[in-house]
């Protein structure tokens, strides 16, 4: 059965900030060149053919475009200049947008204006919600929390702590649908998910410690990095700079889990382990998409000569969330009460919470599917990475 | 032959180079007593020019009628010493230079006894060959500073225009009814986006400002006789007139015939298959959206390499092996204008190479960027195509998509088809230019002399050659004119006399010398009783591919007649008193 | 300093040379400095499809061992087919000198280029040893 | 008819510039035409690049077969004049459509018209650079014919430059010459090329201060190659084998008659080059034994006496009189005895006086005197006294170190100046301070105390330094009341030295005793009376002397013969530019200096023997192989001695000629693109990775090696790659045109390779096959199916592996897809052209149209090949843009007829 050639799907990629993929006259220089591509995972030239041709179902399936890192090796060595590492980033917008079933990821990729909008429109629901609470009866006596501007005050506490347990339900089934949706279709050339039964149990163990190993160590950016030598010092390279990021992430992460269970859900103080947690978390993470952010304004590298409203919009986001998270310890450690504390914790909660709501639309949802990919990858692969 | 020889024999030292291993002296001893030998001298450097003014008063005072210098190569410097003799007033054809130095001293530094007595031998040799020869001059053809140009594409008219520009006389033939062959019918051309209407009419134009040219349309050669500088050609005009003319070269620029796909091939036959040519005639006559039979087109698939690059099969017994060389950059430009018209329509460009060789690659470049997308196949699988619903199915296995079989709906697919040569028996039995494997003309060689044939003064320009685009074809239109100024702009052509010549009395006339040249320079006359084979001067090269075959050895080359070479044979062997 | 006489002379080649192709190659042989037997002789013609059997027979018939053609090959300026053209005199010169009781082991021809020297040398003393080899011809 | 009537019209009817196959083919078809034609190479030979080819596509045949024959046919044709070797420096368009056209034959340093082509200067040339005819891959000589097939047949010489060794040497002594010939093995020309420049080899061996290796262009990266230490190789060694010099007076005596007032380097030399053209020379030395300062200046650990009496040899051999123990009074007594030129060379040796209280005492003395004593031995024992040395030039360094070899308890070297300051050279001071002896800083004498006229002491003053004085120097002023004592046995005054010259002040201008010369003939005043050495400058060094009397001969030998002195004396080429060198030199490897040995330290203070030892002869020659060859030929005269048409003339230099020419036709052809720049390719690295044009070498039969070999190792590759595309169709290069060749060139290439190396495996790797010409493709599939692999996929990256094989990788587009690793042991890179811009900078119009690739642009490639933006000059071949020869040679042929027209046009309207 002939495949079906789709002119449309190109252009919607391309709608994604895919390079000039139609410059490429397929030498394969870009797969050669790619220290990561081998075997079977083939890429980029793969892809952009794939997107060239618009053959959609075989581009929604491949995991390629997560086992990239974007070095730019690619679009340097191109001779035809047709960035196939842009492309690769254009075809990860893609892919999420294909695993969101809301159809919601895709319309924000293609239209920046949606983008702001969507994140205003949601921002100010969750504002409203958050000026609504009516905080009386919360944490009376030593409240950690700095006063509460509650303009409206009339939800009581509970229920919004009710209605955001069950959003933040809702959001781990999305998570979970987004996650299921990917694997579905990276295993739909193998077999569908009856092809995850071939594996033995080791082999999940195997990939699972490579996944973790991988995680830790960012070994295959390091490999990106590698060849031929970057020429930056190793603390700006994106191996360490995204290493922090991600480290200060999962820091804050569990400093914040530790915060819900036990301050809220124990009503325990555990500050003692969870707040100079928090406050290396932010501060290493900090670091990081500062570097980002510099590296973006200058277009030092290859990955940040081009940059989307959905790079900004990250990078935005987890700024904010940083510096307004220190604002936020700052002004609890001085009990200071006043407008602008009240509009910090405000900016800061109103944000966290849309950053939640929105993790498997935007750009952060490859830390869903890229460690997928990679878990799936090292199923099929067995020496790969190592 | 009675009469005693006078020779002059000039060994040179070379400074060393030939005396340091070859002794010169012992050698001119050798040769004085040489019947015929009057002079025998060494000189330190006989090229010096000291050396040439003391030789040419020595012939001059001595009366010398033969000359051999024993020096280097005759490679270096042959034409130096065929100057002095003709200074000195002897005929340069008398003069026989001995290679002393590159194959003797040189070869033999470590045997200087054989080396010296090498060089007796081969001055010997040299000596017993000067004292057959006789005085030759150059034969000299005058030529008739008229031009026949056959075929009035743009090959054809463009050089005739160089030529009238250089002053000579051109009569342009074409068998249309009008001049401008296929640039005429093709539009815009690629690279250079002139199209090729308004090229025509300008030369068109330019060649009815011309006093110098005859332009004669639907006209065929009909017959043609004599030789290189002086062509006898007779025309038939429309409506059976002949016309004779006089000319004294001839420029074949007959152009190509358009490949015809066979029924089924690639399509063809199925509504919307059409020939590159076909659609281009489509574009050019479409203002506003692209439609085909009525019905819009939307999605357009080229399928290139239709009619050349093939191999044998039972389909294609014959198949024409060469690339045609133009359809790709004609393709990917069409692209563009296709792209001019409608930027929506999808195209899809079905290739095994894309040969936009050198600055034509501007055009692929084009064609992708401007979104035409590019499926390569291989000759193992070709592409199919098919009725599907109504609408045109592709069907290619693509080598850049894991060779996958894709599927492409469109509402037109078009062939590029190559090149063939024109057929064009009539022409060719007068011409008698051969073809190459191809079928298309024979050049004699692709490198050195590609708008010549064997036929002096026939040159051979543009795609009756070879495929060509049309600049390409314009160039080697005037290459050919270079030629032919070279051989008409002099009003003589001087050639070199050391070629064949026959033997009238042993001549039999069997025809074998006649099978053996290569360049027809070989005619038959009757002189009195019987036939006998004549020489056309002309046209002879003095190669010497007719002299082995000769069964009465009645056909020799002047300068390696069988007298000269017997007595080389016999004076190379005679024993050296050993020194 | 010359080198002391062999005892045996060498067997005394004649070489068919075409000027614009192999003698070239055997001039650069010279110029190389490449040694081979003083006992080899050239005569150039203007190409190798012009050499007469007869003169062969007479060469080999007046004293010398062996005959060499070296031939244009396909580098020839004048034929497209001179090798085959060569090729047949050779063929011709063959019957002729076996009708003459003469070995035709005594005539060679190679195609030489312009700059095959080595070639040209390798030649002249593969066929001296094989002349060598042979009865001389009375 | 006749198109080139001989009236008063250009001097030719077109001149084509660059006489490759585009112009060569111009060139015949113009002159067949009949008009008079100026073909223009730059190179020594007309052949282009064609000629290089192995074999060409698609006929396989051999490319110097089909290209000597158009070489002859230009070279060889009547209405055809070649000029090889020649530039052109300008075109620029006249009113009447004529072109007047500037250009200048190089100096090829070898008379073309006498030379033979017989290449026995290549056989014997010393220096070898990289042979461009071979891409590099081999070297060549200097003295050079391009190759076997040239046309003409004549050899040229390179030279860059003067080396800065000789340029530098104030004799101009070929420093490069002997070194090359040392390296070579030649000792023996290493030292008769040295007397052609100076003759007293011995004493310049051990004493001269070496100027030349302060020059040399090594000590921009490292140590200075030992030049002195390879001439004292030589010059022992000579003088080992022969004590007496091996020629005697010339044949050609003249009547001539010299005097030389001096028998120091100056004199000697003067006497010697005198000598050497038959003059009657007479030197008179006031002093006992002939040598002056060599004698009597130079401490015997420097310069033996033996070694000074071989050198005089050298001169006295040609049958020069020495007469010793005569002073000569003045010039009038000497022109009076008959001599009809005087050449005073008395150097300047009377000590200058420190004008201080006390300086007359016993055991205040000058340095000359003391040095003098030293070496003829009547110098009292100093053995445990204290000895000043005053100065910091080098001629305190002398008396300081001879002190201690003679026992000295205590030797001081007293300075008015700082150390950075002191004249002397640094590793003299160095030598004296290991040795022991003491540097006294910024201090002076004020005055010498003494006892019984006697010195007992001497009263110092310390210095400081203050304001620059005109010298730029800062000038020492005195501390008050900084007076010190100082115990001393022995001062020595080392402050300078005036020249020996009051016997002749009356008679030649002077200033201050030194004589006045004319600085390039050495003439006085009085024509008749040269003078020249340090009683001209000043105390200098020898070698300054030695170039003095050279010079000073030069121009007497003229004199004498009743010539004109205006000529020049030595024609030196300019100093070659050392960054030039040092960036050419782009494998400069450092090569470690081969010391001189030298005797240890303890040994060296207590005798007066030589301490610089001789170089082995595996020393001097290694040594000898760190010389850069900066000026490409080291002018070792090896080939000049060994021509036998005496063609080579290293004082040929460049000839400019102007021409008016009816019409120009440019066909300066293209550059080779250099693939460096390809990094992950590592063409620049690794070197069994080459380039398409050295592959075609390795596989024509012309070929440096025997067969195709890997440059790295010399090994049979097995497996060999051919790379297409590499910076051709490749926008990071900003070259996105397809270069027209390589596929062709490869797959002959590949053809070629399996039939020299049939058991090896062939890779050709593309994007897209591009055999679109006449036969081309048939020639593909020849080539497939003779077993050529054609893989779909660019290669992206090249790696060296262990064991000498090479990895290469690719997108196994059509395979299994993802990376593909393959090895090679060899691998050839096709590359394209560039444009040759040169065309641009030769027309001085500025309306020579571009393309935008920086092509020479057509007008109208449809209608008008071969015409440019420029009325009358015309476009052959690839200088328009890349194309394969059978494309040039239509083109030519196009632009000729386009010229030939354009001629016809302009002459009707003259």
């Amino acid at each position: 059965m002939a495949t079906k050639v789709d002119p449309q799907i190109s252009q919607r990629v391309r709608e994604l900030g895919a390079g000039d993929l139609n410059q490429c006259y397929h030498c394969g220089t870009c797969t050669a060149i790619c220290p990561l591509s081998e075997g079977d995972a083939s890429f980029p030239r793969r892809v952009l053919r794939n997107i060239q041709l618009g053959l959609g179902d075989r581009l929604v399936a491949s995991p390629e475009p997560w086992l990239c890192y974007y070095c730019g090796e690619c679009s340097d060595s191109c001779p035809q200049k047709a960035d196939p590492g842009e492309t690769m980033a254009a075809a990860r917008r893609y892919l999420i947008s294909k695993y969101d079933p809301s159809g919601l990821a895709g319309l924000m990729y293609r239209s920046p204006a949606f983008l702001v909008f969507f994140t205003l429109l949601l921002g100010a629901l969750l504002a409203f919600f958050h000026l609504s609470i009516h905080v009386g009866k919360h944490a009376a006596g030593e409240a950690p929390f700095p006063s509460h501007w509650a303009a409206f005050a009339w939800i009581p506490y509970e229920t919004i702590h009710l209605v955001g347990l069950a959003v933040g339900g809702l959001m781990i089934l999305v998570v979970f649908a987004g996650l299921f949706n990917a694997a579905r279709l990276m295993l739909k050339a193998h077999g569908g998910f009856a092809a995850l039964r071939r594996y033995k149990v080791a082999d999940y163990r195997r990939a699972t410690m490579q996944l973790a190993h991988e995680i830790a160590t960012m070994k295959r950016q390091g490999d990106c990095e590698s060849d031929p030598p970057s020429s930056e010092p190793w603390y700006v390279q994106p191996r360490f700079t995204h290493g922090t990021i991600l480290a200060g992430f999962v820091m804050l992460l569990i400093a914040t889990t530790l915060d819900f269970f036990f301050v809220f859900g124990l009503k325990m103080q555990f500050y003692a382990v969870a707040r100079p947690l928090g406050i290396a978390g932010g501060l290493v993470m900090l670091y990081g998409l500062l570097v980002y952010a510099w590296k973006r304004m200058r277009r030092a590298t290859a990955n940040t000569k081009t940059t989307t409203p959905a790079d900004i919009w990250l990078l935005f986001f987890l700024i904010v969330l940083d510096v307004t998270g220190f604002a936020l310890l700052v002004i609890t450690a001085a009990g200071w009460k006043g407008v602008a504390s009240d509009v910090i914790l405000l900016v800061h909660s109103v944000m966290a919470m849309e950053f939640v709501l929105m993790f498997t639309l935007t750009k952060i949802a490859h830390a869903l599917y890229r460690p997928l990919a990679l878990f799936l990858h090292f199923l099929n692969a067995p020496k790969a990475g190592t | 032959m009675t009469q005693k020889r006078r020779i002059g024999v000039y060994i040179c030292h070379c400074g060393g180079n030939i005396s340091d291993y070859v002794n010169v002296e012992k050698v001119a001893d050798a040769v004085k007593g040489v019947p015929g030998v009057e002079v025998a001298k060494t000189h330190v450097f006989a090229c010096s020019d000291a050396s040439q003014q003391e030789m040419i008063n020595e012939i001059k005072e001595q009366h010398l009628d033969g000359l051999v210098v024993a020096s280097c190569s005759p490679k270096l410097h042959m034409f130096t010493f065929r100057g002095m003799a003709k200074r000195a007033d002897l005929n340069p054809y008398q003069y026989i230079q001995v290679n002393l130095r590159e194959q003797c001293s040189w070869a033999h530094t470590s045997d200087k006894i054989g080396a010296t007595e090498k060089g007796i031998h081969l001055l010997r040799a040299g000596i017993a060959k000067c004292a057959l020869t006789h005085p030759l001059n150059a034969i000299r053809v005058e030529t008739k500073p008229r031009v026949l140009v056959i075929g009035a594409g743009v090959a054809g008219m463009r050089a005739a225009i160089m030529l009238a520009d250089m002053g000579l006389a051109v009569y342009l033939v074409e068998r249309e009814n009008q001049p401008g062959g296929w640039a005429r019918v093709t539009g815009e051309q690629g690279p250079e986006k002139q199209n090729g209407d308004q090229v025509v009419s300008a030369l068109a134009e330019r060649i009815r400002q011309h006093d110098n040219i005859m332009l004669y349309t639907g006209a065929e050669v009909v017959s043609k006789d004599g030789s290189i500088g002086d062509f006898t050609v007779a025309l038939r005009l429309k409506g059976s007139e002949t016309v004779s003319l006089n000319v004294g070269a001839i420029i074949v620029a007959t152009g190509f015939a358009p490949y015809q796909p066979r029924a089924g091939e690639y399509g063809w036959g199925l509504p919307g298959v059409v020939s590159l040519a076909d659609f281009r005639q489509l574009l050019s006559e479409t203002k506003g959206r692209l439609e085909y039979q009525g019905k819009p087109v939307r999605s357009v698939a080229f399928i290139y390499c239709v009619g050349s690059r093939q191999t044998e099969s039972e389909t294609c017994p014959e198949p024409n092996a060469y690339c045609s060389r133009y359809c790709c950059s004609a393709t990917t430009h069409t692209a563009g204008l296709l792209r001019q018209l409608d930027a929506k329509i999808h195209q899809y460009h079905l290739y095994r190479d894309v040969r936009t060789y050198g600055a034509l690659e501007k055009l692929y470049e084009k064609a992708r960027t401007d979104g035409a997308l590019f499926l390569r196949w291989t000759p193992e699988k070709p592409p199919r195509v098919e009725t599907k619903d109504g609408r045109l199915s592709v069907l290619v296995t693509d080598t850049l998509t894991g060779n996958e079989e894709l599927e492409i709906g469109a509402d037109l697919v078009v062939l590029a088809t190559g090149m063939e040569p024109r057929q064009n028996e009539g022409l060719n039995s007068i011409l008698k230019i051969p073809e190459s494997t191809d079928g298309f003309y024979k050049e004699i060689h692709i490198k050195l002399r590609p708008v010549e044939t064997v036929i002096d003064g026939v040159f051979v320009a543009g795609a009756a050659q070879g495929p060509k685009a049309l600049a390409e074809s314009v160039a080697s239109a005037l290459a050919a004119v270079a030629k032919t100024g070279g051989l008409l702009k002099k009003g003589f052509v001087d050639l070199e006399p050391l070629i064949a010549k026959v033997n009238p009395e042993k001549c039999t006339w069997c025809d074998k010398c006649l099978q053996a040249c290569p360049y027809g320079a070989i005619k038959r006359i009757h002189t009195g009783e019987k036939e006998i084979a004549l020489v056309i001067e002309s046209l002879c090269k003095g190669e010497g591919a007719c002299v082995p075959v000769c069964p009465h050895d009645a056909i020799e080359i002047e300068g390696y007649r069988d007298d000269q070479i017997m007595a080389m044979i016999d004076a190379s062997l005679k024993e050296v008193a050993t020194p | 300093m010359a080198l002391p006489r062999h005892k045996e002379p060498d067997p005394k080649i004649l070489v068919f040379s075409s000027n614009a192709i192999s003698d070239p190659g055997i001039d650069l042989a010279g110029s190389a400095h490449l040694h081979y037997s003083t006992a080899v002789q050239v005569i150039p013609l203007p190409c190798s499809s012009g050499v007469k059997p007869s003169w062969i027979l007479h060469a080999l018939e007046a004293g010398y061992a062996g005959v060499f053609i070296a031939a244009c090959g396909g580098d020839c300026a004048y034929l497209s087919d001179c090798t085959d053209r060569t090729s047949a005199l050779i063929r011709a010169a063959q019957a002729l000198l076996k009708e003459h009781q003469i070995s035709p082991k005594r005539l060679k021809m190679s195609g030489l280029c312009s700059v095959c020297a080595d070639n040209f040398v390798s030649h002249m003393s593969k066929f001296k040893e094989e002349l060598k080899k042979l009865e001389p011809v009375t | 008819m006749n198109p080139s009537p001989k009236q008063a019209g250009p001097d030719y009817d077109v001149m084509i510039v660059g006489a490759g196959v585009a112009g060569m083919e111009t060139a015949a078809s113009l002159g067949d035409m009949g008009y008079k034609v100026l073909l223009v190479e730059k190179k020594p030979s007309i052949g282009g690049r064609a000629i290089l080819l192995s074999k060409v596509f698609p006929t396989l045949d051999c490319a110097s077969c089909i290209v000597t024959p158009k070489m002859a046919a230009a070279a060889h044709h009547p209405n055809i004049d070649v000029k090889v070797y020649t530039e052109v420096d300008g075109i620029a368009r006249n009113a009447d459509g004529t072109f007047a056209v500037d250009l200048h034959s190089k100096a090829a340093y070898v008379d073309f018209d006498a030379c033979t082509g017989c290449g026995k200067c290549e056989e014997v040339c010393t220096v070898t650079v990289p042979d461009e005819y071979n891409y590099n891959l081999v070297t060549r000589r200097v003295a050079h014919i391009p190759f076997p097939q040239a046309v003409p047949k004549k050899a040229v010489i390179d030279r860059r430059g003067e080396a800065p060794c000789t340029f530098t040497c104030p004799a101009n002594v070929k420093a490069s010459g002997y070194i090359s010939l040392v390296r070579a093995g030649r000792y023996k020309e290493a030292f008769n090329l040295h007397l052609e420049n100076a003759p007293l080899v011995g004493c310049l061996a051990r004493s001269c201060y070496a100027p030349c290796e302060q020059d040399c262009t090594r000590c921009g990266k490292e140590e200075t190659v030992h030049i002195r230490g390879i001439k004292r190789f030589f010059a022992d060694h000579y003088y080992a084998d022969h004590p007496e010099p091996e020629y005697g007076p010339v044949e050609k005596q003249r009547d001539t008659r010299v005097a030389i007032v001096g028998s120091g380097p100056a004199g000697l030399s003067a006497a010697f080059y005198l000598a050497r053209n038959g003059h009657q020379v007479t030197i008179f030395e006031s002093e006992t034994q002939a040598g002056g300062m060599l004698r009597t200046g130079i401490p015997a650990y420097r310069l033996p006496n033996d070694v000074v009496d071989r050198d005089i040899k050298n001169v006295t051999a040609l049958g020069v009189t020495i007469k010793t123990s005569a002073p000569v009074g003045s010039v009038a007594e000497l022109k009076a005895q008959g001599f009809q030129a005087v050449f005073i060379a008395t150097g300047a040796s009377d000590e200058k006086k420190l004008g201080v209280e006390g300086e007359d005492l016993a055991g205040v003395m000058g340095c000359m005197a003391f040095l003098r004593e030293t070496k003829i031995g009547t110098m009292p024992d100093i053995r445990g006294k204290a000895v000043l040395v005053i100065g910091g030039g080098n001629s305190a360094m002398d008396p300081a170190r001879s002190a201690i070899r003679m026992g000295a308890k205590r030797v001081i070297i007293q300075y008015r100046r700082g150390r950075d300051e002191m004249p002397a050279h640094d590793w003299e001071i160095k030598g004296a301070i290991e040795e022991g002896v003491e540097l006294m800083l910024l201090s002076t004498p004020k005055r010498f105390l003494g006892k019984n006229g006697k010195l007992e002491a001497v009263e110092c003053l310390k210095m400081q330094l203050g304001a620059p004085d005109e010298s730029g120097r800062r000038r020492p002023e005195v501390v008050a009341g900084s007076e010190t004592i100082l115990p001393i046995d022995l001062a020595i005054l080392a402050i300078g030295l005036n020249p020996s010259t009051s016997k002749f002040t009356g008679e030649v201008p002077h200033k201050h005793g030194l004589l006045k010369a004319d600085t390039r003939t050495m003439q006085t005043a009085d024509p008749a009376v040269f003078a020249g050495g340090d009683c001209v400058t000043g105390p200098t060094m020898i070698i300054n002397a030695i170039g003095h009397g050279r010079r000073a001969a030069f121009y007497m030998d003229r004199f004498l013969k009743g010539e004109a002195l205006d000529i020049e004396f030595e024609a030196l080429l300019e100093k070659t530019d050392k960054d030039t060198v040092l960036a050419e030199a782009k494998s400069f490897r450092t090569r470690s200096p081969v010391l001189q040995p030298t005797l240890a330290l303890a040994e060296r203070k207590q005798s007066f023997a030589c301490y610089e030892g001789v170089m082995t002869d595996d020393e001097a020659r290694r040594e000898a192989h760190r010389c850069m060859n900066c000026g490409q030929c080291a002018q070792c005269m090896e080939c000049v001695n060994i021509c036998p048409a005496f063609c080579i003339d290293f004082d040929m230099r460049a000839v400019a000629k102007k021409f008016t020419v009816g019409a120009v036709v440019l066909s300066t052809g293209f550059e080779i693109l250099d693939p460096a720049a390809k990094k992950p390719l590592n063409y620049a690295t690794l070197p069994d990775v080459i380039d398409g044009p050295q592959m075609d070498r390795l596989l024509a039969p012309t070929r440096p090696y025997n067969s195709v070999l890997r440059p790295s190792d010399g090994k049979q590759p097995e497996s060999i790659a051919f790379v297409l595309c590499n910076g051709s169709r490749d926008q990071t290069l900003c070259n996105p045109l397809c270069c027209r060749i390589g596929c062709m060139y490869a797959i002959k290439q590949a053809q070629l390779a399996m039939g020299a190396l049939p058991l090896a495996d062939v890779t050709i790797y593309t994007i897209d096959v591009r055999a679109f010409g006449k036969g081309y493709d048939e020639f593909y599939e020849q080539a497939r199916g003779m077993g050529v692999q054609f893989v779909k996929g660019k290669v992206a990256r090249i790696e060296q592996l262990e064991g000498g094989q090479m990895e290469l990788a690719y997108e196994d587009m059509e395979g299994a897809g993802g990376t593909q690793k393959r090895k090679h042991d060899l691998i050839v890179l096709t590359v394209g052209f560039l444009p040759n811009t040169d065309a641009f900078k030769l027309y001085k119009g500025g309306d020579l149209g571009a393309d935008e690739l920086n092509y020479v642009k057509e007008v109208d490639p449809i209608g008008e090949p071969g015409r440019t933006t420029v009325d009358g000059l015309f476009a052959a071949g690839a200088i328009i843009g890349a194309r394969d020869i059978p494309d040039t040679v239509l083109h030519a042929g196009a632009a000729a007829a386009q010229a030939a027209a354009y001629l016809e046009r302009t002459r009707s309207q003259r």
